[in-house]
């Protein structure tokens, strides 16, 4: 057991966790919230790739490493827009749930383009 | 060494326990503040982890701007917690049964690592000489894969052009709906006034140092963004109004500068994205300096989303 | 895919045209944002039409070398660079996307351009910044050789979609957009992790090095199976489904004509490479099945609701639904059953034959029906009579574009169906011929119903709402024209077409071939479509109604069913679980298949 | 001599942590918002001081001591204004 197996084994487990909120959670943010949880868990899976790949002085692989702070910025822009979304149908509807009631037939009785 | 991973393994569990309380948390912003928890550890994580640049990221962005946002947004959704429906018993259980094996998997995976475990780092040293930069991190980021951060840019502005696509069509190019401070308060603008010189040095000392040591643009741009949105909650400076030109320019700036050195590099070096040798450390310095204002600027008017009002 | 010689060298011939094609529309969005107000409408008639130029000039290079381009981006090959690779998949990918690109943005013109009295308005700025981002990110989907790469432009993708769907701004769009984008993370996550898993057992990301190490052990089955139903989550194959209907639908036309057309095939065409470029020797037998399987459900279930729906952008939203279930088809039919790999051969160009026609007539259908309710202010099926006099360019443009997607030769979806069903007698599946033939029954069902409705002669004279522009008729007209000529191309020079079977679009055997499936798709529309106050059978006499009511009877109940089963897999959970249930029976299928 | 910066270090550093670990019960244990912030500010910033001045003889060069002291001085500030604006919000919420 190594340093990299144990946040190997804890970043596995919260990719199960992320992914069980966002299936499970009725509420948006939340789900939100899972997915930023999700995304850790996955970057962490790479920082253990990137640590047994210690060599040449390094402490890590530098090539992953990179990656993940890309990954971050991607991550972080995403829930900017999903954020911004949920807000936006909060204030047109003053409610936010996720389950399709019947958007098709709503959309026939506005009847705008 | 078994320190080391005593240590690891406190804060992998501390970590799990923490996710575990986001999922499950009553309120959504409870599970907030639980998720910027989790991101200061992660941040731990990465330094035990060796990878520093990383840590500062995830500190930063990961827990700081995303927190900012995400804590914002929980606030202003207090009044939706009670009225939503909740799922199922048997529907939570085959989903959690699912997820275990998925990590199961994944954990098996971990478990199981190559004999001799695969790295760049080597040649990633070795040919770090030719970019006149000290951080191999950074190497990675604008030498050798410098593409992707382009892209990454591209993906940032976008994502600016997708919160503002959420204007109503009355208040296109007005002035963002950052929620600022009712009253102004003694405290926050004392705070306002004494943490962005300080914050605002860090900042650029974060992109400086990036070349050679830990930092880089993203950090620096981040704490640049932070010091920003607290003036202007603090309500010291006006939020700027969306179709300001000046704001658009210094939003594009950076990666139009990147873009720029990019196309420069099919006539000095002979490839997209190449630098010529002598000047490969100045050239990715004056990239660096642009994509850290830009990032600053973008990032902020991503916390502080669509337009509300006409300017 | 690379010659030796091309792997010691950072640039073929012509590999700058790879850089431009991406480069130019990121350089489009900053100019664009910078300049703003009616200079982004300038800046993208620049961009685009340069855009198409650069496809123009890569076709031509490709055809002149013969071989593929290849261009290491700051001349840092693999593995610590990035390549960008264009193979014959990638040119004609490019080339149909950038003429599909061009021909939306000429369509465009007349819905969004800046009022004279504004300085800017959303809509436009919004919209045309979205189309370069989406025509940019297509690009590299087709270029990049790198896993890491293809993820930021999965991710670019999303996020130039996602605002294009709710971009008038209606709750119900804001709906669809937000869980096509929670969806859409979560796909492109599991594709992260199937990448992060695939470095650390090989030390590369890049497509052509992993193809040479990959090698059939628990962490490839892992990530394959990961990264493939994370594609598909992507792609909206049945069942993971949830956010396409009304997400393709709830978009502008011009939007939903870009995002069912092409970026559906973005993530579709990653899983193309993954499994016939990197992976070839890994997925197996059962895995291919499955896969195909799937495809096969995607064919029945999409087209029986469309032929169900009320609304014509929605039916033709489930017909993308089950058109993209014919993409999957090639997987299990390129499937050799002696080398256990999948043979990129007759079945492959099928199946990229079938994404190319898709995206051109689908394109146009999304366009046609636009203009229809501009027109006429609704979209109802059942309400479309007397359009057809209306608006005869529009009606042309929807049935030639219907007429390629059934498969009537020389269209691209005829060649498609003969090299798919040639595959499935070579190899001895003869299921998939079944399921082949059926989906072109279902196809001609659908796009029947619709223009039996358009032909009508009306109860009341039609009075349109707007006046349509000629030019977007013309735009919806040449894309179903340039679907319905795709198979006069010559293919084999970009893929890889089977000798000894040039196909013969204009005899008498491939006639009787066409006919047939149509007679049956008018007798299902005949039984299943809707038909509102006016009885399909009407026309036909009591006697042979007396026949048809039962029937229509039971084909009605079991569309109802297939409904509900609808609404079950479309709640997020049912969807969630759907996902996660797919990783793991695709890793099992894998692992089971050594 | 080594020895004796080591020993002052170790005494330190666990001097720290033991506030810390007292301001994490306060946390845990107090009964409303405006004692557990006490609680929270105060000692923890306590626990910190002790183990900056810990750190202090153990860092090469001035800029390294300087660095660690900013932290210190950063963290006090944000910690002080933070605890303001939440006492503040806490006190409204209270009245009403």
């Amino acid at each position: 057991m190594d340093v990299a197996t144990i946040f190997g084994l804890c970043g596995s487990a919260l990719v199960g966790l992320g992914l069980y909120g966002l299936i499970t959670n009725p509420q948006p943010l939340r789900k939100i919230l899972s997915f930023n949880l999700l995304g850790g868990g996955v970057f962490m899976l790479f920082g253990v790739v990137a640590r047994r790949g210690a060599a040449a002085g390094l402490g890590g692989d530098p090539v992953p490493q990179a990656l993940v702070i890309t990954g971050i910025v991607v991550a972080f822009s995403a829930t900017a827009i999903a954020v911004a979304l949920l807000l936006r149908l909060y204030k047109e509807t003053g409610n936010i749930s996720l389950s399709p009631n019947d958007p098709e037939k709503a959309d026939t009785h506005q009847g705008k383009p | 060494m078994t320190g080391a991973i005593l240590f690891a393994i406190a804060i992998a569990a501390l970590l799990l326990a923490v996710a575990v309380w986001v999922v499950v948390a009553r309120t959504a912003f409870t599970a907030t503040v639980g998720f910027i928890v989790y991101g200061l550890l992660l941040a731990l994580v990465w330094v035990a982890l060796s990878a520093v640049d990383v840590a500062l990221t995830e500190a930063a962005i990961g827990s700081g701007v995303t927190g900012m946002l995400l804590l914002g947004a929980a606030a202003q959704l207090r009044a939706t917690e009670a009225n939503v429906e909740s799922t199922s018993l048997p529907l939570k259980l085959s989903a959690g049964i699912l997820c275990v094996l998925v990590s199961g998997g994944l954990a098996a995976v971990m478990l199981d690592p190559p004999a001799v475990a695969p790295t760049l780092a080597p040649e990633a040293t070795a040919k770090l000489s030719a970019t006149g930069l000290g951080n191999p991190v950074a190497g990675v980021l604008f030498a050798y894969r410098a593409l992707d951060t382009l892209l990454e840019k591209v993906v940032v502005v976008l994502a600016l052009i997708g919160v503002w696509s959420l204007t109503p069509d009355r208040a296109w190019g007005g002035v963002p709906g950052l929620r600022l401070y009712a009253r102004p308060s003694g405290t926050l603008t004392l705070l306002a006034q004494v943490l962005p010189p300080v914050g605002i040095m860090l900042g650029i000392y974060m992109f400086w140092t990036g070349a050679d040591n830990p930092g880089g643009a993203f950090q620096g741009g981040a704490l640049l963004a932070a010091m920003w949105l607290l003036v202007m909650v603090a309500r010291l400076q006006p939020v700027p109004p969306t179709s300001l030109g000046r704001l658009r320019l210094l939003v594009t700036i950076g990666p139009f500068i990147f873009l720029t050195i990019g196309f420069a590099g099919f006539a000095l070096a002979g490839s997209f994205l190449a630098y010529p040798i002598d000047y490969a450390k100045p050239l990715i310095v004056v990239a660096e300096t642009g994509l850290t204002l830009s990032i600053g600027v973008t990032l902020a008017l991503l916390v502080a989303g669509p337009a509300e009002r006409s300017a | 895919m690379t010659s030796a010689a091309a792997l010691s060298q950072t640039a073929t011939a012509g590999g700058y045209l790879l850089v431009l094609s991406i480069a130019l529309p990121a350089l489009g969005i900053l100019l664009a944002l910078a300049l703003g107000g009616r200079h982004v409408e300038r800046v993208a008639g620049v961009f685009l039409p340069a855009g198409l130029a650069i496809a123009a000039a890569i076709v031509a290079e490709t055809w002149r070398g013969g071989t593929p381009l290849f261009y290491a981006v700051g001349g840092w090959m693999p593995p610590l660079g990035i390549a960008l690779r264009a193979d014959g998949l990638s040119v004609v990918m490019m080339t149909i996307s950038a003429l599909v690109i061009c021909a939306v943005g000429v369509f465009a013109r007349a819905d969004f351009f800046t009022p004279s009295r504004s300085v800017e308005a959303r809509a436009p700025f919004v919209f045309w910044i979205l189309l370069l981002a989406i025509y940019g990110a297509l690009n590299i989907v087709f270029v990049a050789g790198d896993l890491f790469t293809l993820y930021v432009a999965l991710e670019l993708v999303s996020f130039a979609a996602v605002p294009l769907v709710c971009l008038d701004g209606r709750p119900e769009t804001l709906q669809a957009a937000l869980r096509y984008l929670l969806f859409a993370l979560v796909g492109s996550v599991l594709y992260l992790v199937g990448a992060v898993l695939l470095y650390g057992a090989y030390g590369t990301l890049d497509l052509v090095l992993l193809s040479q190490q990959v090698h059939a052990e628990r962490v490839t089955f892992v990530a394959a199976a990961l990264m493939t139903v994370g594609l598909l989550a992507k792609t909206a194959l049945f069942p993971l489904h949830l956010w396409l209907p009304p997400a393709h639908a709830g978009a502008p036309a011009a939007g939903s004509a870009v995002l069912s057309a092409l970026v559906v095939k973005a993530s579709f065409f990653i899983i193309v490479r993954l499994w016939f470029g990197v992976m070839p020797g890994i997925p197996g037998f059962a895995a291919a099945q499955l896969l195909a399987a799937l495809g096969a459900g995607a064919i029945v279930f999409g087209s029986i609701l469309a032929l169900r729906q009320e609304r014509l952008k929605l039916l033709i939203a489930y017909s993308t639904l089950a058109q993209i279930g014919y993409l999957f088809l090639m997987f299990a039919l390129a499937f050799n059953a002696g080398t256990a790999r999948l043979d990129s051969g007759g079945a492959l160009t099928g199946g990229m034959l079938q994404a190319m026609s898709h995206a051109t007539a689908k394109a146009a259908m999304f366009m046609s029906a636009g203009l229809i309710y501009a027109a006429l202010g609704h979209d109802r099926v059942t309400g479309l009579a007397g359009i057809g006099r209306a608006l005869p360019l529009t009606i042309v443009a929807f049935a030639l574009s219907g007429v390629a997607l059934m498969g009537v030769p020389p269209s691209g979806a005829y060649l498609a169906k003969e090299l798919l069903l040639q595959a499935a007698a070579g190899t001895g599946q003869w299921w998939w011929g079944v399921v082949i033939q059926m989906g072109g029954v279902l196809t001609s069902s659908y796009v029947l119903l619709v223009l039996c409705h358009a032909l009508m002669s009306p109860d009341a004279p039609v009075t349109l709402h707007a006046r349509v522009p000629r030019i977007q008729e013309a735009a919806a007209l040449a894309l179903a024209v340039c679907s319905l000529l795709l198979a006069l191309f010559p293919w084999e020079r970009y893929l890889p077409v089977p000798r000894g079977t040039p196909p013969t679009p204009f005899d008498l055997d491939a006639l009787l071939k066409t006919i047939w499936p149509i007679l049956a798709g008018g007798v299902l529309a005949i039984l299943m479509g809707r038909w509102g106050d006016r009885p399909a059978t009407m026309s036909f006499g009591s006697a042979v109604a007396a026949v048809i009511a039962p029937a229509r009877c039971a084909a009605l109940a079991f569309g109802g069913l297939i409904e509900r089963l609808d609404g079950v897999l479309r709640q997020w959970t049912a969807a969630g679980l759907s996902l996660l249930a797919l990783v793991v029976i695709f890793a099992a299928a894998m692992l089971a298949g050594r | 001599m080594t020895h004796v910066i080591d020993t002052f270090t170790i005494v330190m550093l666990c001097a720290g942590a033991f506030f810390f670990l007292a301001g994490t019960v306060g946390l845990l244990r107090f009964p409303d918002s405006l004692t557990r912030l006490h609680a929270l500010t105060k000692v923890d910033n306590l626990g910190l001081g002790f183990i900056v001045v810990g750190l202090l003889p153990q860092v090469d060069g001035l800029i390294g001591g300087l660095k660690l002291i900013l932290v210190w001085l950063l963290v006090q500030l944000a910690s002080a204004m933070a605890a303001q604006l939440i006492a503040r919000v806490a006190r409204v919420e209270r009245r009403s």
